[in-house]
């Protein structure tokens, strides 16, 4: 996938200045701060960030679920030149599971123990089409079953019955059941070890060639986007901070913290830089956010507008945005004691 | 029925034989060791000394403990529990008489216990944080709180003689007791049904209504917490989130997925439930003036006759231990984890 | 210190622990009545003989997935649990040889690190408590400075000003200073070996770097030995000496770090090796990885545990159970045919 | 390492240099409505543990005597006072102390009437009383004003030492002519008492042996919940009905007859927990410092099951409540000279169809309100205490 697809028409969802508030215990916490994001029609996107940076809510916000105390207070959802957020409750229930689907983290509990496997992918399918008759539907989940290589037999077991590896490929079935334009996989490979990650992984990706299937990988396994992503977002306390294509990003990240994040990543192979990044800090608590650019307390290269002001998340090059003050130019960039207006 | 299964039900019937014995044991050291002499409890009334006597001679307090204790053994096992004190009845047979009526109570007090419980359990998980949620627990403890007796007779007070709707106490209106070949079961509405005596169900039913009006609200406070707090554990798994983003109705997730699920730990708890239901059933006899076994053990206390009291006792503890083995068994089949 | 069993401390010998032929069954449905009734015939088989040194000084890394028994063999070492089989010479003592009280004074000497720092450490004891427990119960005598020994040691794992921490409670702080926290409390009474249960999985990618070089840091200057159990092969590479890889009980293959990574000689290394997903797009998987799932570990497979799954496996891998052989100067591995990837 | 709903470590409680009281305040926005149940049966507690202590001075009579017309509905109604004439102990009205009725002592002081009504619950109603009178066994009767001239017609020797006398009982009085709202606040007493006695003696008791059977494990554990098992699938009522029967009314023996049904209920909350935390990691991380295990249980395992306890404790009072109203109900409660309510419950029962409602109503309403206090404080405390609020 590269760039030059970037026309309209392409775009399969485009998230528009979202903002994702929680409000609990008397405190009002920004998990997704204005966020712009537009993910291509057939691309793997993946979403990459530490823990409690707001990477899961974006994840859930896509579906519209966001559960109270949570609540989408700004911003517009376009999937397939449709407005989410306009639509009533009973509308977007039709589109989760049909137009969008979800595979959650722990498989051990993404499935209802007291119900077998081919009651929830038969279930699923009448929801969005009531006149499929039941042997239909059967037949479906037998060939997706194939598709994934699970043996038939093992549509009549209880989920209990089935090793962790086998109920996430049945989840995706459950995706794939109604041909979902979107799948959202919320670090769906972390509790798997990393024979059964690595499997899961290919099937993934030869589920988009087939299928044609879009593919929003949200983790934090930096190299597990690597293996698979055709492009990246990279997230920060409830902000973007860099977009662009993997290999773009994997060798010239523009954002101070892309920086750091990728030599920090442990990885396997013997090469010269043996030597981790340590980078300063932890990730900041979203209940009281470091102001103007959240980085800056853990950032190297901090001038003292980033204390002060909010950058944009703005074009670079073709296809490569970045949220850093380094790429855009402002009149008091470089001054330290004045105060700059707001 | 998968190996597993079958293990599982083996194990808890032969587990149910040593609890019933433990219970036995504890009864009748209960009723012996603690201070006092039994037979001076029960004679009270300035016994001679030799009234005593003849009095321990009769009924076998005389013989040492353990003698005593294996003689009860037996008894009990042959489903034998001694003679009434002063009446010279067999308890086994007050038991065959007055049983019946308790277990018609107790039956139609389920009905409104599980049906409150589980309807407004469910509710409020699924309104969790609402008004409704908080306004379902404060009233479920509200109902918990009041004393079965006292709930009884405001009821009796209100709908009985101000707005005499209802009748107030026994079981059927004065001659309306069956003759003995129409009772088969002594559940007076199933045998008006199998009889089709229309007269004496519409009759036995109208009894029915304020005594199992108030043991089973009283014991839907307990239920219904019981109920919200599993489905709120179940509401939260992951499985009804992926349901919900598979597009699958609330209404399905809530009382079709979430119910299914928390119906296993709530079955696990009908064999307490019937406990406090068979305790319920004393007060609510006793106000109702409902001629069942908690009626009649009320009564013996008045004159000190142990031994039905003893008897009693141990047959409710037996019907508790059965109803909790038939539903641990029933948890194997509603649970598929057991089942395979 | 109170003088604990100290026998042939110094020169002992090049190994601080041997494991020999540890076994570590644990019988299913032990019940009341299952022990009247049946004989448990059930066993799952955790650890099923396994033998290796840990040397005084190093790291010594113990991988494998879930169910491989890395854990169980973590806490077998340091006698939380008792082996059903085989035993554990702890610097020339026989560990099973002890009475307890003589193994509570050793157990000075072996210290632990979860993985979960909120879960080891206790709710309602402030941090200065935790710390300072293990001081109060091996050295006693010396109670006025324990405080100060361990504010030294809170200053040391990096939690500085050591004072404002000391009276708060574990739920008061963030994970990763919780982590320092159980770092502090393992080594306030200086032990020889510290068992490391998967220490870092929970802390996020920039901050596992700093605690990794905390670790290495420590070990040098108190000179200890680690016992570095994970399931991370990557992270592994940047603080173990030498590694030993665990398939469903048994070890299947160790040896000196660099050349296990790069010369894996056992087909399930190889693939695990495979699986690890590497940080950089340009390198993406090609090799084929093995079929099937891990077995049941309540009746393994017979002969060589992998045979089901391994590429190259022949008849005689499902006879006979291979032993450790040394192919290479101090790189064990069993395999029958593991002359092939010489 | 998935984040589900964002990291908010809980700051408001953090900082600890604010005062117990204000940090209670603040809860409120912390927990929202749970904290206002927990407060509202904090509440309740709190107004019947000053109505225990201030019995003396917030009664406005004794509660056994005998202080005016019996059956006087709530708000009391004009009374006249009745003696045998010429033998009035009291000249006029403004003389009559608190203990009117049954004014004539024996030798040593006491009351005659209130000593014989021990005896056998004789005064049963209003003319037992106008009997009493005549043979002398107590000087002076309250009558309701309307029912002079019919006394008066009936026993000539009466004469009216004086009437139309405005009482006012605020909750009416009882088939003795004994002030119910007195009796209240004497019962709150009691009950509480009997309560709390009975929990503490259940606590006593199913803690320390859930602790060991949890800990301990093995051959004990499997006994002691066999034996716990039985008796909590047991209907409680009937086990206590056998106690209280065969020790006989009194406080203790009414308070350790309920406490043997909750005893099972205490061992299996405290050994589910001790289960749980024996396999939490922290407990792992104390064997392998060498800490002995009288040492883990005290410092790792009790303090980390005392919230749960405390939530278990506050029920159990509430249920004990209930129970001993049950008790006294069926006749097995407390002995007549001790206020309480479930003792008026039962008295009051008979007098129910002849319209005397106000007899059973106000225990009643008491007896609940009490009983909910203490629940609503527990589910308020278990949610908050409860994980599953604060993730």
């Amino acid at each position: 996938m590269n760039n030059s697809h970037l026309s309209e028409a392409n775009i399969l969802y485009n998230i528009k200045d979202l903002v994702v508030e929680y409000h609990t215990r008397g405190v009002v916490v920004t998990a997704v701060d204005h966020v712009n994001l537009k993910i291509q029609r057939g691309e793997v996107l993946g979403l990459v960030g530490e823990s409690g940076c707001g990477k899961s809510t974006l994840g859930k916000a896509l579906m519209r679920m966001i559960e109270p105390p949570g609540d989408i207070v700004g911003g517009e959802l376009w999937l397939d030149q449709t407005e989410l957020m306009g639509l009533p409750e009973r509308e977007m229930r039709e589109w989760r599971g049909s137009k969008i689907s979800m595979i959650f983290q722990d498989p051990m509990t993404s499935l209802n123990p007291v119900q077998r496997i081919d009651e929830h992918i038969v279930e699923t399918i009448k929801v969005h089409e009531p006149e499929t008759k039941k042997s239909t539907a059967l037949e479906r989940a037998q060939a997706l079953f194939e598709r994934l290589g699970i043996q038939k037999r093992r549509l009549n077991d209880y989920p209990h019955q089935l090793s962790g590896g086998m109920r996430q490929r049945t989840m995706v079935s459950l995706g794939l059941s109604l041909n979902a334009d979107l799948i959202i996989a919320d670090e769906a490979t972390t509790s798997l070890d990393v024979i059964v990650e690595a499997k899961l992984v290919d099937q993934l990706e030869e589920i988009r060639k087939e299928f044609g299937v879009t593919i929003l990988l949200i983790t934090h396994n930096i190299a597990l986007i690597a293996q698979i992503a055709d492009r990246i977002a990279v997230m920060y306390a409830g902000r973007i901070i860099e977009i662009g294509s993997v290999h773009d990003v994997f060798l010239d990240p523009l954002h101070p913290y892309t920086q750091g994040l990728l030599q920090s990543v442990p990885n396997i192979k013997f090469d010269e830089r043996e030597e981790l990044y340590k980078m300063p800090g932890e990730p900041p608590s979203l209940s009281n956010p470091p102001p103007g650019c959240r980085f800056h307390p853990r950032c190297p290269k901090v001038m003292p507008i980033c204390l002060k002001i909010k950058p944009q998340l703005l074009e670079n090059t073709p296809g490569r945005q970045v949220h850093c003050w380094l790429y855009q130019n402002h009149p008091e960039k470089h001054q330290s004691t004045t105060e700059v207006a707001v | 029925m998968s190996p597993g299964l079958r293990r599982y039900i083996v194990v808890r019937i032969l587990l149910t034989i040593p609890m019933l014995l433990i219970l036995v044991t504890v009864v009748f050291f209960v009723l012996r060791v603690i201070p006092g002499d039994p037979a001076l409890a029960i004679m009270r009334e300035g016994a001679s000394e030799e009234q005593l006597a003849s009095f321990r001679a009769a009924t076998g307090l005389d013989q040492p403990l353990h003698i005593q204790y294996l003689r009860y053994i037996s008894g009990v096992i042959r489903l034998d529990f001694g003679e009434a004190m002063k009446r010279s009845i067999p308890v086994t047979e007050e038991i065959k008489t007055f049983f019946p009526a308790t277990v018609e109570l107790a039956m139609y007090s389920m009905l409104v216990t599980t049906t409150v419980g589980i309807f407004f359990g469910a509710y409020a998980a699924h309104r969790r944080k609402t008004a409704a949620d908080y306004g379902i627990r404060i009233s479920s403890i509200i109902l918990y709180s009041l004393p079965i007796f006292w709930l009884g007779l405001m009821l009796q007070m209100i709908f009985g003689a101000q707005l005499g709707w209802l009748p107030v106490s026994g079981r059927l209106s004065a001659g309306m007791t069956p003759s003995p070949e129409e009772t088969i079961t002594g559940l007076y509405t199933i045998d008006a049904v199998l009889t089709r005596n229309w007269v004496l169900l519409k009759d036995a039913l109208l009894h029915l209504i304020l005594p199992c009006l108030t043991l089973g609200l009283v014991l839907a406070g307990i239920f219904t917490r019981l109920t919200r707090a599993n489905m709120l554990d179940v509401l939260e798994q992951d499985y009804i989130t992926a349901g919900r983003a598979r597009g699958i109705w609330e209404r399905v997730l809530v009382y079709r997925h979430g119910l299914r699920n928390a119906a296993i730990p709530i079955v696990t708890l009908l064999g307490l439930q019937v406990a406090l239901l068979l305790a319920g059933a004393i007060l609510t006899e006793t106000t109702f003036s409902w001629p069942g076994l908690g009626r009649l053990v009320v009564q013996r206390i008045y004159d000190r006759d142990f031994t039905t009291l003893q008897g009693t006792i141990i047959f409710f503890a037996m019907i508790v231990a059965g109803v909790s083995l038939i539903v641990d068994v029933l948890y194997g089949f509603l649970d598929p984890r057991i089942r395979y | 210190m109170s003088e604990s069993p100290e026998v042939g401390s110094d020169g002992a010998g090049e190994n601080l622990v041997e494991i020999r032929n540890l076994k570590k069954w644990y019988p299913i449905q032990s019940g009341l009545l299952d022990g009247i009734l049946s004989r448990n015939i059930y066993n799952v088989r955790a650890v099923d003989g396994v033998s290796f040194e840990i040397r005084r000084g190093e790291v010594f890394g113990l991988a494998g997935e879930s169910g491989s028994g890395k854990t169980t063999i973590g806490r077998l070492v340091i006698r939380l649990e008792e082996p059903t089989e085989g035993n554990v010479i702890f610097d020339g003592i026989d560990l099973a040889s002890l009475s307890p009280g003589e193994m509570r004074k050793m157990r000075r000497r072996m210290q632990v690190i979860f993985q979960d720092p909120m879960a080891s450490l206790n709710p309602s004891m402030t941090i200065g408590e935790a710390i300072i427990h293990g001081l109060k119960i091996h050295s006693p005598e010396t109670a006025k400075d324990h405080r100060k020994t361990a504010l030294d040691m809170m200053e040391r794992v990096g939690l500085t000003p050591p004072e404002s921490f000391y009276d708060k409670y574990p739920h008061q702080i963030s994970g990763g200073q919780r982590q320092r926290v159980v770092i502090a409390r393992a080594l306030v009474t200086l032990p020889d070996l510290i068992l490391a249960d998967e220490p870092i999985a929970m802390a996020d990618v920039s901050v596992r770097a700093l605690l990794l070089d905390l670790m290495v840091r420590l070990k040098n200057e108190l000179n200890l030995t680690y016992l570095f159990i994970t399931h991370d092969l990557a992270t592994a590479k940047y603080i173990c000496d030498r590694i030993g890889i665990l398939y469903l009980g048994q070890m299947v293959e160790i040896g000196e770090l660099r050349d296990v990574y790069e010369h894996p000689l056992h087909p399930y290394t190889q693939a695990l090796m495979a699986a690890v997903p590497i940080p950089d797009p340009r390198e993406r998987r090609t090799q084929t990885l093995p079929t099937g799932e891990i077995p049941n570990p309540i009746n393994p497979p017979p002969g060589c545990r992998f045979h089901p799954r391994c590429p190259v496996a022949r008849e005689i891998c499902s006879v006979d159970q291979p032993e450790l052989r040394e192919l290479h100067p101090d790189h064990f591995v069993a395999c029958h045919f593991a002359e092939d990837f010489l | 390492m998935s984040e589900t709903t964002p990291d908010i470590s809980p700051a408001p409680l953090v900082d600890d240099d604010i005062g117990f009281v204000r940090r209670i305040w603040r809860g409120r926005i912390w927990y929202g409505t749970e904290w206002y149940i927990t407060v509202a049966g904090g509440l309740i507690l709190l107004s019947i543990t000053l109505m225990t202590i201030m019995a003396p001075v917030l009664a406005p009579h004794d509660p056994n005597d005998f202080v005016g017309a019996p059956f006087t509905p709530p708000g009391g109604g004009p009374q006249a006072l009745v003696a045998r004439s010429g033998e009035s102990p009291v000249a006029s009205a403004n003389e009559i102390t608190d203990e009117l009725i049954g004014v004539q002592r024996n030798q040593n002081g006491v009351n005659l009437a209130k000593e014989m009504e021990l005896e056998r619950e004789r005064y049963q109603n209003q003319d037992e009383l106008i009997a009493g009178l005549q043979n002398e066994e107590v000087d002076l009767v309250f009558i309701d004003q309307n029912l002079v001239p019919e006394v008066l017609e009936a026993n000539p020797n009466f004469d009216v030492v004086n009437e139309n006398l405005g009482r006012i009982y605020r909750l009416g009085t009882d088939n003795l002519g004994r002030d119910i709202t007195s009796r209240i606040i004497w019962g709150a007493r009691t009950i509480l008492g009997v309560a709390l006695a009975s929990a503490l003696l259940s606590s006593l008791i199913g803690i320390p042996l859930g602790l060991i059977s949890g800990f301990v494990g093995g051959k004990v554990d499997r006994t002691l919940s066999l034996i716990m098992d039985s008796i909590y699938s047991f209907p409680g009522l009937l086990l206590a009905i056998a106690l209280a029967a065969m020790l006989g009314p009194g406080l203790i023996n009414v308070a350790v007859a309920i406490s043997v049904i909750y005893i099972p209920t205490f061992f299996r909350v405290v050994r589910g927990q001790v289960l749980s935390i024996k396999e939490s990691l922290y407990v792992d991380a104390a064997r392998s410092l060498g800490a002995k295990s009288p040492n883990i249980l005290r410092r790792y395992i009790f303090p980390n099951v005392i919230p749960s306890v405390t939530v278990v404790f506050s029920f159990n009072i509430a249920d004990a409540i209930i129970t001993a109203a049950g008790l006294a109900f069926i006749g097995l409660g407390l002995p007549p000279d001790i206020p309480d309510w479930g003792y008026d419950l039962s008295k009051g029962h008979s007098f129910l169809v002849a319209g005397q409602w106000w007899m059973i109503t106000f225990p009643g309403i008491m007896i609940t309100l009490v009983a909910a206090g203490f629940s609503l404080f527990g589910e308020g405390l278990s949610e908050i205490l409860n994980p599953r609020l604060v993730k």
